[in-house]
């Protein structure tokens, strides 16, 4: 057993500690919704946790949620593919990241809400103007980790290769994207939450067949359905929540290397 | 983006131009040429793109996707100082107050989630408690929250900043994260070997060595933020970009949606640019550390 | 010897990893360091020199055993030490340039600045790069960085000094000088200097006593005491017969039987 | 322009037969689900499906694209798309207000005692420029009162009681259910906005873009037909609206009783009505030339 | 010398920098390398060796002069080059494998799974590293580090080698087994190598010819050929009188006048 200074946590200490956060945060937010901030607006957690955890079992509910998901992670699937792909060519080809530049930063800060009309145009109502629009917000974290990862590629593992005769095109594939993909995979993690919030705002502000977006707008229009209306959005949180989770796992599969540097200390 | 700050450049040899590398010595007037060759074809390439679409829309003649000409020429009407105003009525009441809006959100997020990155970086236990509440946090989709935020914090201007700051600050924090813990972690070692304390540590090998990343969280959360400040105004606004946009939508005035969406590329494109400048200055020995290293020559 | 031991080793082990990949770096080590003394350590790569003074730095755990300083056990980094590491080009800040890696660790010693840049300056000459102190530590050859990374160990003036391969990339007459500068630092300030290295010659010209490690599982092989008079001289002490019997004594010692050479001609 | 490929057999023409339309889900929409469960829209030979759509701003543009075929919207925003030559036409009426069914709500101790304390105040509306704010300023006015001083802010209707309740604004105007809510929990109406110059004023209806109307002449009108069968049953007996809006939104059967119910009109569209909305708009500044109403209603 | 020139350098400059912050790192150096020829490079930290490698390699082109290679002028890395780099630790690609790094450059090679695995695996061998295949750089210590970074190079067996102080970090005796590894593999595989180093028995011992490099602004001082013959043995030929000849010259070069000592030490 090698032991280090600091604390690594073991997983059950993990789990141990990330459910007392979480506890903790619920009975602040059941404290402010009891005695802080008296509102038919904010009912307490307690009752918006029960009723999420009914919704959980509503089968017709579940498949809203599946639209939803679907949606969004079809919208990261593009976006992690094209955002990989345009973050290699603009990080290590010089002129295509010059003739794009300006471009790409007046396009990047457009907000996708405010395409949300022209997509519906383009698009029309259904998924594929959800996806259009997740696939543009996703997009930009994770072309610019990738870009990022690129230009911190550790020169001299670059140079040993050349010297060594790989080909340009081996360099990128085994020098560059290894040593990239740490980034890139960050990247996908912050998108898959924009990617979430996005399909849910879609669903919630275009108005959608089907959606957890469409589900709250629904609920919201019934005029007493608040805490139903929370239980949506916390429905929104775990699957984040989830899908950060499952990407950690794979990241922590496919980097061990990464963890044997840190783990030097 | 590998060329020495202004250093002066060594006599000029007699080998031709090309045939150098980059960080060796590049003639001034060479390094103007190319510069100006580069500032060019990025301008072009916006150019061109607008062209076609131009001549697309002219055709088409949607009205929905009116011509760029037609918008862009809406957006100066707009914003532009013209004789009667150096300050339109739009740019007064709108762009300003909601930059003001974007810009504390945008302070707010990155002071806090650095501050609680690096904590989280630093110390695997405060993160453990942390990460549940972040990462569903952070999944909340900000127009469900806009009810939440209406009554904790009413309809002014703080509400605003707050759900700004709320909505921009997780690529900020995720960033620090990674940035602090991609830290060599033989430079905290020789840190601790010499007694250094922590807050010396924090400022001086942390923030520095995370600045990269860092950086490039903000130059998300600044585009997460323009979102963010278009969302807050959608509700309870009396003035703003996003209140304009909202406003143009709801009443099909298509010329002002698309000026705004021209206004919000625009501001995005400047904001991100003083970034790039400050980025520039606390980098610097990034870029000399990078320039060592050659462009690849020949090949 | 002079006073109470300043280090104290004990039946140290250190094993890396678990399980079936578990290596066992360091078997039993047990020596100790007297006050002021300089102490090297000498055997052969990957034996587990870098690993033992990671742990005696407090920078690290050791599985097993104990180490004390000045009579206190080391459970973190103990003040008043400094150490030049292995990978000196890692352990320097790249975004601070040659001087401001050097003043770093003088900052919380509020030595008022003045006498910080005194000791800057003086450090960054000692190790010959007064003329590079607003360069990056990119912009220099690797044995200058190593320079840079002495020059703060000595800028710190700390009481006790690890140096771990410390003139591995520097030439023979720059590296004979630094020899020279560690002997008359350590008169000068007293200091406690345990020095890991791979030249015999120089393990046996710096030290009071040498200890030999033997390849994994390592112990300590034997500890070899140097009375060479002092001041030394590069070329004096050098040829004292004293020097060459002790000198012979250490290569032996590390001169594994050749059956156990590792380098083996590639095979047709 | 209508698309082809989802023509149905029982036309003679390739006109398209199966139609989304753009919904709230409100008691006012409910002609929509009336006309479908007695099969009216099955016996014109089409497929009428409905789904909920954000306002009109997201209406419009999905039934340019043609991803929606029909959509309810409130009168304004069909006026304020023609006025910005989006070619919109009204096909069908939805209902007309009442005095009941909108009203400016205050909290049970607020200063403001009627409309004459409406002055300067800031007050919630769901959209601006729309329905709500036009017909306050236009029935205010029409009291004689000064509504220059009257700030009006966009909140969802589920949002406004809550900004009331914290004095976040003065007053909020409400419409079913948020209005029947609003009263249960103890809100004090202070003005009736279909009232005076709005009084009956139509507030919603059924519109398509032009190129469809266009394109399906027939179906538009067996579409037509079809909603204003629906529309004379509810103009006789609007409780079946009551039931029927249980059905296809998330309200309860004791908000649906509690409901104000608007009021159904027989007939077709009713063009002069419609033009009312060319005054208000206009003298509120809204609109600065009045809509062709040719343009904005079928032409016989 | 055997045949034509497989390397040569004539008028080498290099200047980093430009302006007042100017440094000519290489002032005029001229030499040329036979086909199987051993030239070893010495001269003072910081002369410019590293960079001299890297413009022989093609990954840097000088600011004047010219490099060519087989006849033709070098613009970019030329086939079948190798190079072993002085920062050996950042050469490595640490989400490889130890076995994973040496055969990286093989891949481009095609030489089939069974030559390939043959060569790492010997090659691994050849460096003491039989056991450690399956391990991640980061799990090793300095010098098995750079002897991966010598066995990358080995199992490519290339046309020309450069080497950058290749043995720095290792002890003496898998050093003395490294350097008979060397000449082993130059003999057998007909290889050009070009070894920086900055130990002076180890200079001599190697080469063909040593070539002596001043200190900056620097220039090629010397070039001396090494007559002594092959094979060579670390004890016989270290004991030839003109082995202890050729030492003492090439040291008498380095070694400056004492005014020019770097290291002087701390003032009070
Ligand atoms: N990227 C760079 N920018 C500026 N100066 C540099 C750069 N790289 C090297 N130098 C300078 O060039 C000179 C020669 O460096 P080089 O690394 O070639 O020396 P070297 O002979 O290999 O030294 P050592 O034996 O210490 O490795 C040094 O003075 C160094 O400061
Ligand atoms: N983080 C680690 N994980 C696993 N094994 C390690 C780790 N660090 C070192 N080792 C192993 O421990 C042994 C000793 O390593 P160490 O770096 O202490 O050797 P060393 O004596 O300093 O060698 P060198 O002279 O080559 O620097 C080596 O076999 C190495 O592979
Ligand atoms: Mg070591
Ligand atoms: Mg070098």
């Amino acid at each position: 057993m090698r032991t280090d200074h600091g604390a690594r946590s073991s997983p059950l200490g993990t789990l141990r500690r990330g459910m007392v956060g979480v506890a903790t945060a619920l009975c602040l937010a059941e404290a402010v919704a009891r005695w802080g901030v008296d509102s038919a607006a904010l009912p307490p957690v307690s009752l918006v946790l029960a009723n999420t955890a009914n919704l959980l079992a509503d089968p017709d509910f579940l498949a809203e949620v599946g639209a939803t998901l679907t949606a969004a992670l079809t919208g990261l699937g593009v976006a992690a593919l094209a955002g990989t792909a345009l973050g290699l060519a603009l990080g290590s080809v010089g002129w295509v990241e010059r003739a794009s530049s300006v471009v790409v930063e007046f396009l990047r800060p457009i907000p996708s809400v405010a395409l949300i009309p022209v997509a519906i145009l383009a698009f029309g109502q259904g998924a594929e103007m959800k996806v259009a629009l997740v696939t543009y917000a996703a997009l930009w974290p994770i072309l610019f980790n990738t870009l990022y990862g690129v230009r911190a590629v550790e020169p001299l593992a670059k140079e040993s290769a050349r010297v060594f005769g790989v080909p340009r095109l081996s360099v990128l594939n085994r020098v560059v994207l290894p040593s990239t993909a740490p980034f890139i995979a960050a990247g996908v993690r912050i998108s898959a939450a924009i990617a979430l919030i996005v399909t849910v705002s879609a669903e919630l502000l275009a108005g959608a067949a089907e959606g957890l977006g469409s589900w709250i707008l629904r609920m919201s229009s019934g005029g007493a359905n608040t805490d139903m209306v929370y239980a949506g959005t916390i429905v929104a949180g775990l699957l984040g929540l989830s899908v950060n989770g499952l990407l950690r796992a794979v990241e922590h599969r496919l980097f061990r290397w990464k963890r044997l540097v840190e783990e030097r200390t | 983006m590998k060329t020495l700050p202004e250093a002066d450049p060594p006599p000029d040899g007699d080998r031709p131009a090309q045939t150098r590398a980059p960080d060796t010595g590049t003639g001034r007037s060479e390094r103007a040429g190319r510069a100006l060759g580069s500032f060019l074809l990025r301008w072009a390439v916006l150019a061109g793109l607008l062209l076609v679409w131009e001549l697309v829309a002219q055709n088409a003649r949607s009205p929905f996707f009116p011509p760029p000409s037609e918008f862009l020429a809406r957006a100066g009407q707009l914003w532009l100082p013209s004789a009667e105003a150096w300050l339109t009525e739009s740019m007064r009441r709108d762009v300003l107050p909601s930059l003001a809006r974007m810009l504390s959100g945008l302070a707010l997020a990155t002071v806090t989630a650095v501050a609680l990155g690096v904590a989280i970086a630093l110390n695997r236990r405060v993160g453990d408690y942390v990460d549940p509440i972040i990462q569903f946090a952070r999944a909340l989709p900000p127009p469900a929250l806009i009810p939440v935020f209406l009554v904790l914090f009413g309809r002014e201007d703080l509400m605003r900043v707050l759900l700004i700051a709320f909505g921009s600050a997780w690529p900020v924090l995720i960033n620090t994260v990674e940035g602090v813990r991609s830290i060599d972690p033989l430079k905290h070692e020789t840190a601790r070997v010499f007694g250094v304390p922590l807050r010396t540590r924090l400022a001086r090998i942390v923030l520095p060595g995370a600045s990269q990343k860092i950086l490039a969280g903000v130059r998300t959360a600044l585009a997460l933020g323009l979102i963010l400040m278009v969302i807050s105004e959608m509700v309870a606004a009396t003035s703003g970009i996003g209140f304009h946009i909202v406003q143009a939508q709801r009443g099909f005035q298509i010329l002002d949606m698309w000026a705004g969406i021209v206004l919000l590329g625009v501001l995005g494109y400047l904001l991100n640019l003083a970034l790039t400048l400050v980025e520039h200055r606390l980098l610097a020995w990034h870029r000399i550390a990078n320039s060592s290293t050659p462009e690849p020559a020949g090949q | 010897m002079r006073t109470a031991p300043m280090l104290d080793v004990s039946s140290l082990t250190h094993t890396y990893g678990g399980g079936t990949t578990a290596h066992t770096a360091l078997a039993d080590i047990t020596f100790s360091v007297a006050e002021g003394e300089l102490v090297s350590v000498v055997g052969p790569s990957g034996c587990g020199k870098t690993t033992l003074l990671r742990i005696l730095s407090g920078l690290q755990r050791p599985t097993g055993g104990e180490v004390s300083f000045q009579g206190r056990p080391v459970t973190g980094v103990p003040e008043g030490l400094a150490m030049v590491f292995q990978d000196y080009a890692r352990s320097l800040y790249p975004w601070q340039t040659v001087a401001g890696n050097v003043r770093f660790p003088l900052r919380h010693l509020r030595l008022g600045r003045a006498e910080t840049d005194r000791r800057v300056h003086e450090s960054l000459s000692a190790v010959g790069l007064e003329g590079h102190a607003g360069k990056y530590p990119s912009q220099l050859s690797g044995g200058m960085q190593q320079r840079v990374a002495i020059a703060r160990a000595l800028a710190y003036q700390p009481g006790v000094l690890l140096m771990d391969e410390p003139f591995a990339s520097i030439d023979a007459q720059t590296r004979e000088d630094l020899e020279d500068l560690v002997l008359h630092v350590r008169e000068r300030y007293a200091m406690t200097i345990v020095f890991v290295t791979h030249d015999i010659d120089e393990s046996v010209y710096l030290a009071d006593r040498v200890v030999v490690l033997s390849g994994p599982p390592t112990r300590v092989m034997t500890t070899i005491d140097v009375p060479l008079p002092h001041p030394r001289d590069q070329i004096e002490t050098k040829e004292l017969r004293e020097f060459v019997a002790l000198r012979g004594e250490v290569a032996r010692l590390i001169r594994r039987p050749s059956t156990e050479r590792t380098a083996e001609p590639i095979s047709r | 322009s209508g698309s082809g490929d989802d023509s149905a057999e029982a036309g003679t023409t390739d006109e398209v037969t199966t139609l989304i339309v753009g919904i709230t889900p409100i008691v006012d929409h409910a002609s929509v689900f009336i006309a479908t469960e007695e099969g009216f829209f099955e016996e014109e030979g089409l497929n009428v499906s409905a789904q909920p759509v954000q306002g009109g701003a997201a209406a419009v543009p999905a039934m340019v694209s043609d991803d929606l075929q029909a959509a309810f919207a409130s009168y304004p925003s069909f006026f304020l798309a023609e006025s910005q030559y989006i070619g919109v036409t009204i096909v069908a009426e939805g209902v007309r207000g009442t005095e009941e069914t909108a009203g400016i709500y205050v909290t049970d101790d607020s200063p403001i005692e009627g409309s004459a304390d409406l002055e300067g105040t800031t007050i919630a509306v769901n959209t601006l420029n729309n329905i709500g704010d036009v017909s306050i300023t236009a029935s205010l006015e029409e009291e004689g009162l000064d509504t220059a001083g009257i700030e009006f802010v966009e909140y969802p209707f589920p949002d406004m009681m809550p900004a009331l309740e914290q004095g976040a604004v003065d007053a909020v105007w409400l419409v079913e259910p948020f209005r029947s809510g609003a009263e249960n929990s103890g809100a004090r109406k202070v003005h009736s906005s279909y009232t005076w110059v709005a009084e009956g004023i139509p507030v919603s209806g059924i519109g398509m873009s032009d190129e469809f109307v266009e394109a399906n002449p027939t179906t538009v009108e067996g579409f037509a037909r079809a909603v204003e069968r629906a529309n004379a049953l509810l103009a006789q007996d609007p409780s079946i609206a009551a039931e029927i809006v249980q059905t296809y939104s998330e309200t309860t059967e004791e908000q649906a009783e509690a409901m104000e119910l608007p009021v159904w009109t027989e007939g077709s569209v009713d063009v002069d009505e419609l033009a009312r909305w060319n005054d208000l708009l206009l003298t509120t500044g809204v609109l600065h030339e009045p809509i062709e109403m040719s343009e904005l209603t079928l032409q016989d």
